[in-house]
């Protein structure tokens, strides 16, 4: 079984932020990714479930250079203005064709 | 009955206590609360209700009378968005983005305040014109567009003044300009937002419902009357359980939003209100449609506004606007303003 | 009433209605869903409502005149999915996992399908036999599993055919030998859709509200009346908005499942129908219970045929299948069908 | 009617039949759930609609003649816990953790027996006390904190004796004092407890019920009578069908936790409950009170008691008083304790 | 505290592969794993949540021999039929008893 | 785009064990963190959604010092009475000062 290294980026925010970061990837022309809602606890606050309160966790499964520039962009547009985090890991594929 | 009198009744209503619970619970940090797929669904459901109920009155009603109150309706919006703005921009000292943020949602309605009024009116034996569901669902996206408008027009101005400074500057950084760039880019276009507000799902389900009401007629309307009529008191009082969660987890933060804040949570519906009652009792509304009116105005927004004002304005903070309308206004609005306005609408009818 | 005007005032009814406006809202792409947790529990209560309605009507009726509309729907629902096979794979140029899984969703029932056309007949002023509800539960599993068997018999064709060339030519690839074998060992075997279709949510909620609803009766059933019968028509209204909104979703792939799988959605219910209603007019059902006992027929499985197909037939494409049934032939049934099959019952029973 | 036809009266009801089904979908493993967001929305819509019943009724019969039963109940209450304690500690052979834990969820009540209770009372016609529902929601937490508290003692005194052995012994080995240390320092404190208890979803929405029902009236209760009265038997049926395949589940079980547990979870109810009916008969409760407070000694708690007992005494094994509550009391309380009280109610009445 | 080194699987694919999988799992001796309903956009457009077209998440703490053998078998029976994607993460754990 | 390395700790466990562990971050000082209601499979067999059998996953991305006696505690003071995993994998993060 051959594994292809590839990346794993995980962004952590406010669910009304959900919008502007799926915004960022297809301007990057990345169209395959995951998401589910959390709860969770950070310096804003904005935590738990509910109305409006909501957090979302997004998961991208991307090559080095998407992820740089992905990075890039949602660090210097969105982490003043919302609860957010981003972090990322290194991961194997098997058909690294299918990951942008 | 006297103001005294029907705030103390109201105050004894189950919708009333069940929201107090909701702020009780929340503040002895149980962990009652509402499961998510119902506190999503309600507001849906009570759109419904109010759209059917709205769209089944104007069948028999017409829409002829409806033209002047809407207008009205409109033009009092914008005029108390901008007055809004300047009062917290020049009074409040607020920035530019918080002052937009927070005048359009206390210049746009609340589906949610309106439930409650129809509920109270009911309890008070009073009906009011169908037509002011179709006046809800109108109103609900004009202040935000207009403030993301005023926003959008205020950022550029400014971008490009700034752009002036740096030109003329030597050290012309580069990176703030780009900054500033992505800064506008941030801020949705107008026609943007626009089209988010009004396929926004309160406005879809309620615009549905009233066309689908006004479809059916009351005969239609029969097999679903239960659910969507009968119910109707016992919903908002589920769902204003978990209004009062979500309102009690936000005190904490009216210490944080300032004194000026909270007076404004106050003193603006309660002079919306006022003006609308009176606005709509001489454009010839019914004691209840009048009160109804000044509901709209007295209202803010507090589910719809989030939403569309955090991708549209995401340089407001949040915790302005969502506890200032939430914590203060709603509560407000439902315990003080509703008996008020109610006593202010019989006084002019009778004059 | 022709059937144009049957047509038109099934058209205004709220649950065809809020139906469009759930294919509305999925067009203009609003954010309007009702959560899953009430669309997942809506189907379990619209069956037990439907079951407890048939047990009841049982007690009063009894089994006798039962079997034989049980043994002709069991027949027909067999006919018509082998029917349907041999139209797909001849005419249609489908695979053979693509005919089968096609035929056997038009060969099952629609649930959701079976309570619309309920409260169609409400609407009308007519009753239906309490049996056909026993009738939908027996009939869920039967085209499934037939259509899994025989695709499983010609999977194991097939495989045996490509292995004796395999093994008569020399280049034996063992790899695409091994794909063969795994290609069979993935189609589940006839036992286990069996036992999967019959422990399924839809079967079990069904078969036990109709035992419930034989052994409590009419008085025992008083007390939960109100949950289960009263808001039957409120609660189809609701499911219909998600139906809707999935359907909605779902047009956009019309174009891709071709146009002859367009004409087979809309003529095959048309024919099967019609075979239905005529058949159970010849057998002696009311008005009513022969529009049931077409429906039955003339609808497409769009909820439990996906989750029995994807595990027992992977190798067929969903968007045929969900497409066709959920997006084409349920608005047809449910708009254009039911008042096709009410004025032909109605003409046979005046004959 | 007699205890035996009683029973198979109740046995037809919708409530148990459906409690039945849910067993039955768990045992042949149907994917048969209702979905979690209903299942936990349905105990809060259940206790609020007790509360406000009970409310209500105190309205009108005043709080004078609740003060001795009130008592009499704690006093047993507690009584019975100490007693199963010793039954399970010292004929059970329990460990003192496990023998707390379960001691404490016989100890404690069942609010969704409770509701079972009241409408079971209501198929035979027959009313019962509103004071109740206030015994109910205080009775809640008094066990747990009885139970937790001597489990503190309990564990503080061990702790003491095996610090003083490993002082006396050379070879002291600090980890295993450590960890002795960290067993203590787990078990919650006995303030802790209570707060977490009385701040629990259960006791605030049933506390603040029956203080709305009390405050709203009859008169008050009007408009949502229909949700919180009308829909209450239809209710129960639904949240019973998910408590019956949770029951289900737990069977397997039932080997695992011994023939003593087994017996246990049978005998006790019957005598708590034949005690509580006699004492409160002796008290002057009615006879539908009577059956309601026999209800609430006899019943175990499974929603709260997991929810208390896993945080404040994680060393007992859930899966024995989960399973004993749930899986065994409960369908006995409900198919067969119910008809023995009311039963011998009626007989103690008559005498 | 010592932790050792082993593997996590994670497998995204629409929910009515779900059971396929957990088979193939079970075929391997594999009993330990973690699933939870996600969304996600991918080439085969399966997302989103709702009746029959919910995605879920499955994620697997196993050993290199399972890895491989259940990486393979899924990647050789699913992938073409199934909205499917799966990453492997390196992951330490402290029992390493209790991952097979 | 610089990244820091650190380390993401997960912690998949039944829910009535939240609590718990929640506690024990903040007696460690962490704040951050992500939590979603998941279903598995494991050992203790305490799987499934639904009342009282939930299980709950933790993430808490965090340093190593505080993740060595975090993952210390839990281990110590709850594997033996929950149903409860714990794994970690290296991570990298932009804004390292988030994350204590
Ligand atoms: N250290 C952390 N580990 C895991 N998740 C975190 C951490 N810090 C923040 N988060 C998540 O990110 C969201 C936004 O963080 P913040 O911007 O710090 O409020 C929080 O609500 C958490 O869900
Ligand atoms: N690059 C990606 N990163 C994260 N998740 C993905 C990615 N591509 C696909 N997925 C997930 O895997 C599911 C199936 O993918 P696909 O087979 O490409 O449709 C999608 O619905 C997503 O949830
Ligand atoms: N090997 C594994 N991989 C992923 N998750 C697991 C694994 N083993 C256990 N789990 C999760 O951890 C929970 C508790 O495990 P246990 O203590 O083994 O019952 C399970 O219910 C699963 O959600
Ligand atoms: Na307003
Ligand atoms: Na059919
Ligand atoms: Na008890």
């Amino acid at each position: 079984m051959k594994f292809y290294e590839t990346n794993l980026l995980t962004i952590t925010c406010e669910a009304l932020a959900q919008k502007t970061v799926l915004d960022i990837l297809s301007k990057h022309h990345v169209s395959g990714y995951t998401f589910y809602e959390v709860e969770g606890n950070g310096s804003k606050n904005l935590h738990g479930k509910g109305i409006n309160t909501k957090n979302v966790k997004i998961e991208i499964v991307l090559n080095r250079d998407n992820l740089e520039s992905i990075a890039e962009e949602i660090t210097r547009t969105m982490f003043s203005d919302f609860a957010i985090i981003l972090y990322v890991v290194d991961a194997k594929v098997i058909r690294s064709e299918k990951f942008a | 009955m006297g103001i005294i009198e029907l705030i103390q009744s109201n105050l004894l209503t189950p919708v009333v206590l069940f929201f107090i619970l909701g702020i009780v619970a929340a503040r002895i940090k149980s962990d009652l609360k509402i499961p998510e797929a119902i506190s999503e669904f309600l507001p849906i459901y009570l759109l419904a209700a109010i759209g059917l109920h709205g769209g089944m009155e104007m069948r028999t009603t017409g829409f002829a009378n409806m033209l002047i109150p809407l207008l009205a309706a409109i033009a009092l919006s914008l005029l108390m968005t901008l007055n809004h703005y300047q009062i917290l921009r020049r009074l409040g000292k607020f920035n530019i983005f918080d002052s937009y943020a927070l005048a359009s949602t206390y210049g746009a309605v609340g589906a949610v305040t309106f439930s409650v009024g129809l509920s109270f009116l009911k309890n008070q034996g009073v009906t009011s014109e169908g037509f002011l569901t179709a006046i809800l669902a109108v109103l609900e996206p004009i202040s935000f567009v207009l403030a993301i408008f005023l926003t959008n027009m205020a950022v550029s101005k400014m971008v490009q003044k700034k752009r002036q400074t740096l030109q003329k500057d030597p050290q012309n950084d580069l990176s703030t300009y780009a900054e500033l760039e992505s800064g506008t880019s941030h801020n949705k276009s107008f026609y943007h937002v626009l089209r988010e507000s009004i396929t926004g799902k309160a406005i879809v389900i309620l615009l549905g419902s009233i066309i689908i009401g006004y479809l059916v007629g009351k005969e239609g309307f029969l097999p679903i009357k239960l659910l969507f009529e009968d119910l109707f008191a016992g919903a908002i009082v589920i769902f204003l359980i978990e209004m009062g969660i979500i309102a009690g987890r936000r005190l904490d933060d009216i210490k944080n939003v300032g004194p000026f804040l909270v007076g404004f949570s106050i003193v603006i519906p309660t002079v919306n209100g006022i003006i609308g009652v009176a606005v709509s009792t001489f454009l010839g509304l019914s004691v209840g449609g009048a009160v109804m009116f000044g509901l709209l105005l007295a209202s803010a927004s507090f589910i719809a506004a989030p939403a569309v004002l955090r991708t549209a304005i995401p340089q407001a903070k949040p915790s302005l606007y969502i506890t200032s309308a939430l914590g203060i206004t709603f509560p407000y609005n439902i315990i003080v303003m509703l008996p008020i306005m109610f006593t202010i609408s019989s006084y002019l009818h009778n004059l």
